[in-house]
């Protein structure tokens, strides 16, 4: 077989059938998807949870994942913050002419074993090549369709008090991949915490009450996804400070280089918004898998009227938090 | 146009040297700090080292702060 | 050792500490009637103020007022847009720090030339720009040399390392602003009544503490050189009270672990080297003489000033009010404009896009709700 | 709003939020997706089809559609010709920086009229931006899921005699695109067949017995599409060049400039191959259609042993033809 | 490298002419047959007409490839 | 007109036009007791043959032989990774027709040189090389000049525009071929014995129909210039076929519409003025005295060979059959490696990658399973 990609992978050709059959099939292994315009496949319910996300990350591979990891893993935990159970997964393929084509068998690897390790199916799936200097290596698309099982899932109905627990440290993923890309010369010993969480999350699901809200921080970190939550919900949030749990290598890099962890990308880690009483349950359940060890409450909902999300200091002042706006982080997802 | 951030030096060149920023590494440029010795905390800026930080002073700094504090205590207390 | 530099961050100091400065700008207000009012001089003590919290747990007790230290916001509009105007050129490489990118010139900003496709290159370690030139023989590579004391140094680093490497296609566009001149000018002008400076610890690290003498002598006034962390921002805060109540003018040095008397000589040598004095042009101030460092003649290649020539027209009038937030007339939030036409996103002044402007300060870290 | 994209608009930050408020949820109109990390639908099947693809043409806009008509009518026409009724689409881009959010609007409008007019909801969305030099403009993926209807769909049983029909003129999508690129220096009066199918076929498979299959012959044309059907179901097919449906336009095109209409990308055009005493029927029901009117029998199923497909030249002799084999056709879907 | 493609001359410059083919058009050179003129068909091979087509030629072509036809008909009629 | 033209592919001239060529094939048959033999000198013709079905359709009663007409096949190995070798080189553009791209060099292809990154560009109208060159003058822009006489006065075309505008970057690696030449060597050698040739239309209309008397004069065999349309394909074999019967040596123009008696005076005189003869190596043949014609010591600006020197190592060994093809040795099928290690996506020799190889044709338009 040839060592690069070129146009022809992506022509629809010959050239194309053999890339399926030797790359896809070999490592999605349905060679029947391909026989098909679109699969075919069983549904369970009647109500399914929809998701799809591009995947643009430079380096395609960085400690501890990959892009191929990272698309799936990404695209089941947003299935899996919804209080969904991922079961199909899509991938789209944009092919940078001249790419590599055991870097593409290595992608393709790393994402079928995440799929076998979260048990979604690969379904579908699609291949275009653009000329050399029209994509940054390769792009990946993966969209997922997920289950909602009977009487679980997530209330939306929250109340003042409820608390705010993030599953783990914050900024890894961020941190380790800007430091992979090494354009900083910086050397960070953190890796990505590119992880699937469905399973975990499905455990507090099934085993508690009361969560109001799950998301997954990832692009534009921590806060602004807790900022979009407020906004959408009309709640006022409070989260403290000392309480962020955040790895002192991430905090070193940072103070290097301006960054403020509440927003790096993570792309391991869940928020759960959950009722107070069921707090401690919840962070006994996350901690009992490696990904949810450093869970911690980190804030409270404090209102239900102005959709602000607010930081306490050390000091103990309080000040707002606003999305992300406008500084220029590379590509990290 | 940052603060500078106090990194230990962990390995000297003549030009630059390699510190440690709470466990993530970095190289520096130490020219204006030709002084500068391993196991040194230096102040960076932009990518160089400005200062090298006086450990008696540093501990001076802390030990004045909590005698402030002291003494408003005791105060609060008579 | 790094546990007594992480002690500046521990709240059990911090909190306290901060009591204890509300009570002794408790004390100044018995004596005086009035909250004492400090300028922090420069753009990081604006941003460290806000960033911890320091500035909201004072406000009711210490009036702290920003001064002209945000190098990017004190750079007049004409300069501003010389530098975009530049970026315009073919063949060109612009290398600059990442604040410069959205700072509103008359027409448009570096971001949106970047956008256009210009090759501009935000870096963090500013030296990098010399080895880009080097490996982009046929682009002319250009830095924007904006700053102040802390930065010029690493500015004159560049210059030598392109004349070591002996590299023909480098030179920085200098428009660089010192401390001395504007304090000046500001005493001079007697537009803000102030009971003393917060002296920037980073820059007088390069000045060194005796250097702020002629506050003393010729203007009876105080300077507290602090550092930028919680604990040393409220020491600072709480000698530059007691300093005030005694009524005794005097530089302190309330960073003696990094800033010695006489500064850091290695760096003087090297300004004295490759650097002369020359007029500079500061927003909302104008001209003041000798207010800042350009190449010495004998670099002359290295000057992009020399080297290219830009077209700038007059430059928009705008709203913003900078140029009085910058010599500590106004507080961000007096100005019309803030938080709503102008905002991070789209800013309209510098000070509220620089990573050190003190609109951009107050927007980020100094709204408790809106 | 800006004019041009940036890398902050997909930084997830607030310039992110805007861009999905003020052009995606605008056009698609459906504004609580963004809430969630997944959009919650309902389904009303047991077996679903699902499809992927990703659109990287070049140009973007063309003779009767954009990247954006195209990505809605090519993802509906895959589930389409799998017999399938689609029902929701998600959208993936992948933006360079610089593109003006002009064109975006344009995309983004095609793409909720055609979506609207196949009756497919657009429900959820993911928007990378990357920098200048690493991407073309603008990539999109869109993954559709349709669903099956009882006793409604192609049998895949298959009889010698039965018949291949084209719904109409092929080649028409890539010479028009090809022409549009202006690299060529050709004008041809001939706009492109973008259009989704999804009625038409509807209809076909609900007032008839008897398809087998139907595919639409995209990338890699007519030829490779067959080629792919007579492998995939080890059946000898012919076609006949005479009976070929080609604008004289597009053939004097292909003459020009070497290209062979019987492989170049069709997007609004389906194969259909249906029991002989069915063939009349399709084709009076396909030219009801402005988009069937030029259907018309090309070939048949000569036997069901060799997986080939074979063509019979004006002069009666028989050749075989095989997939588009390495033929550097630009990026035309 | 490709056969040449008759190709109708609908508008013709000094070295270059609009040529028409089978309803799309296209610029050709016509630098090596200076004398075609509107109307005229050419041969065009790599963007250039290289020839002219002589219509009364083109013509007999056909009339001739009928005669060979028709002779074999009417010897299979004998 | 267009009527007329079309006539040439209309199914109800060409099907009985074919049962009128295996007639009078069945007459040869008859009277000499074997297939009448032809040789297709021109790679388009054999292309062509396969395409319609002209080929096929009279496998069983005419012997079609191709010939040494593919420009890119009987280009000798030497000379292919010396154009390869020459995209190695920095800062060039690589101008060329399409085929060439998966032309196997010793080590790679041309299209292995664009994929790794390489600026090498296909053009539909090889004069848009001259633009390409002005649009990057800090480029050297080079064509790679492959071709027989219908392509050679297009090359001349190129530096013309070139000379007139004055362009400085633009050259033409030359390495073409002719037809009589090869012609009279394979006719030298004897190894194939013919009927007649079947003389390509496009390269008459530059050469002429006088242009081929040699044949009749000198080896006493028959010509027919044959178009390239169906019903022109199988009235030239007719009238092969009826000139072999006759026992006539004779040249027949069957393409009159488009081939003069003298060609095309105006090419000439542009050949005359840029090129003067060479001798040039043959795949399977080696160095034909004069077979080529490269520009005059004049015009070495515009050579590339005269510009730049490639390095190339001794062109590897392989298994292909080419070179015996090309001389009508044998057919393409007849090379083990057909179809099985050699196909067009993986072709070995040149002669299964070009658009008028005789094995991509017999691959692409002759198997009727496999
Ligand atoms: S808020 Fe904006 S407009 Fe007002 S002074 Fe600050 S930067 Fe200028
Ligand atoms: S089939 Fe391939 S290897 Fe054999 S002669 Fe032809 S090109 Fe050469
Ligand atoms: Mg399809
Ligand atoms: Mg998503
Ligand atoms: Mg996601
Ligand atoms: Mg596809
Ligand atoms: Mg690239
Ligand atoms: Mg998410
Ligand atoms: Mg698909
Ligand atoms: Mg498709
Ligand atoms: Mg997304
Ligand atoms: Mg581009």
């Amino acid at each position: 077989m040839e060592k690069y990609i070129s146009l022809a992978h992506g022509d629809g050709g010959e050239l194309s059938h053999r890339l399926i059959r030797d790359v896809f099939i070999e490592a999605f292994g349905d060679g029947n998807a391909a026989m098909f315009d679109a699969a075919s496949v069983a549904i369970s319910a009647s109500k399914i949870a929809v998701t799809t996300d591009s995947f643009v990350i430079k380096p395609i591979f960085f400690p501890e994942g990959s892009i191929g990891k990272l698309a799936v893993a990404g695209t089941v935990n947003d299935l899996a913050v919804s209080g969904a159970k991922p079961v199909y997964l899509t991938c789209g393929f944009v092919i940078e002419e001249g790419f590599p084509i055991a870097d593409l068998r290595r992608i393709v690897t790393d994402m079928a074993n995440e799929a076998r390790k979260t048990g979604v199916k690969i379904v579908a799936g699609d291949t275009k090549v653009v000329e050399r200097g029209c994509a940054d290596g390769v792009y990946i698309n993966t969209t997922g369709i997920g289950v909602y099982e009977a009487n679980i899932g997530c209330s939306l109905e929250f109340e003042e008090g409820d608390a705010i627990i993030v599953s783990g440290t914050i900024g890894d993923h961020g941190i380790a991949v800007l430091a992979a890309r090494g354009e900083l010369g910086i050397t960070v010993p953190i890796t990505s915490d590119c992880a699937s969480l469905n399973r975990m999350l499905e455990m507090v699901l099934q085993h508690t009450e009361g969560v109001r809200i799950m998301r997954d921080p990832t692009r534009g970190g921590l806060a602004t996804t807790l900022v979009e939550i407020a906004e959408d919900f009309n709640l006022t949030m409070k989260i403290n400070e000392l309480d962020l749990p955040v790895k002192k290598e991430v905090h070193g890099v940072c103070d290097l280089l301006g960054f403020d962890p509440l927003y790096i990308a993570n792309e391991g880690k869940a928020i759960i918004v959950v009722a107070a009483n069921e707090k401690d349950k919840v962070i006994d359940l996350l901690r009992e898998f490696p990904e949810g060890k450093d869970a911690v409450v980190i804030g409270s909902i404090i209102g239900k009227d102005k959709g602000q999300l607010l930081l306490e200091t050390p000091l103990g002042s309080k000040r707002l938090l606003t999305r992300l706006s406008g500084t220029m982080f590379p590509r990290i997802c | 146009m940052c603060v500078g951030v106090p990194a230990k030096v962990i390995l000297k060149k003549e030009y630059s040297a390699v510190v440690d920023v709470m466990g993530s590494q970095t190289t520096v440029g130490i020219i204006f700090v030709p002084e500068v010795e391993l196991g040194d905390f230096v102040i960076v800026h932009a990518g160089q080292a400005m200062s090298i930080v006086d450990e008696s002073y540093a501990r001076q700094s802390v030990e004045e702060w909590r005698r402030l504090i002291d003494a408003r205590n005791s105060e609060a207390v008579k | 050792m790094l546990e007594i530099l992480k002690q500046s961050s521990n709240p059990e100091i911090c909190r306290p500490l901060a009591e204890a400065v509300i009570e002794i700008a408790l004390e100044f207000n018995r004596k005086f009637g009035r909250k004492p009012a400090f300028m922090e001089v420069c753009g990081s003590h604006t941003m460290s103020l806000a960033r911890t919290g320091v500035k909201q747990v004072l406000k009711n007790e210490v009036n702290l007022i920003s001064g002209p230290g945000c190098p990017v916001c004190v750079t007049d509009q004409r300069s501003i847009d010389a530098m975009i105007a530049l970026a315009e050129g073919e063949n060109r490489i612009i290398c600059t720090f990442g604040d410069m990118m959205r700072v509103p010139g008359s027409a448009k900003t570096l971001l949106d030339s970047k956008i256009a496709g210009k090759d501009i290159r935000v870096l963090y370690s500013p030296v990098d720009a010399v080895r880009v030139a080097e490996e982009n023989p046929d682009k002319e590579v250009i830095f924007l040399g904006v700053g102040f004391e802390t930065t010029i140094p690493i500015l004159t680093l560049m210059i030598g390392e392109a004349e070591k490497r002996m590299i023909g296609n480098f030179s920085i566009w200098m428009t660089t602003k010192l401390v001395e001149p504007v304090l000046r000018f500001l005493l001079d002008a007697g537009e803000v009544n102030l009971d003393g400076f917060l002296l920037p610890g980073h820059v007088s690290i390069v000045l060194g503490e005796e250097s702020y003498q002629y506050l003393v002598d010729e203007y009876q006034i105080s300077g507290v050189i602090t550092g930028f962390e919680t604990a040393e921002l409220l020491s600072g805060i709480y000698k530059s009270i007691e300093l005030a109540l005694s009524g005794q003018a005097a530089i302190s040095n309330n960073h003696p672990a990094i800033v010695s008397k006489t500064g850091n000589q290695v760096i003087h040598q090297w300004l004295d080297k490759y650097l002369t004095n020359c007029d500079e042009a500061w927003r909302g101030i104008g001209v003041i003489p000798n207010s800042g460092l350009d190449l010495k003649p004998e670099y002359d290649q290295f000057n992009a000033k020399k080297r290219f020539t830009v077209d700038v027209g007059e430059p928009r009038k705008t709203k913003c009010r900078c140029g009085e937030v910058i010599r500590g007339l106004i507080a961000p939030n007096e100005c019309p404009l803030f938080g709503k036409a102008c905002h991070p996103i789209n800013p309209v002044g510098p000070c509220m896009v620089s990573a050190e402007g003190s609109c951009a300060a107050y927007y980020q870290y100094m709204r408790e709700s809106f």
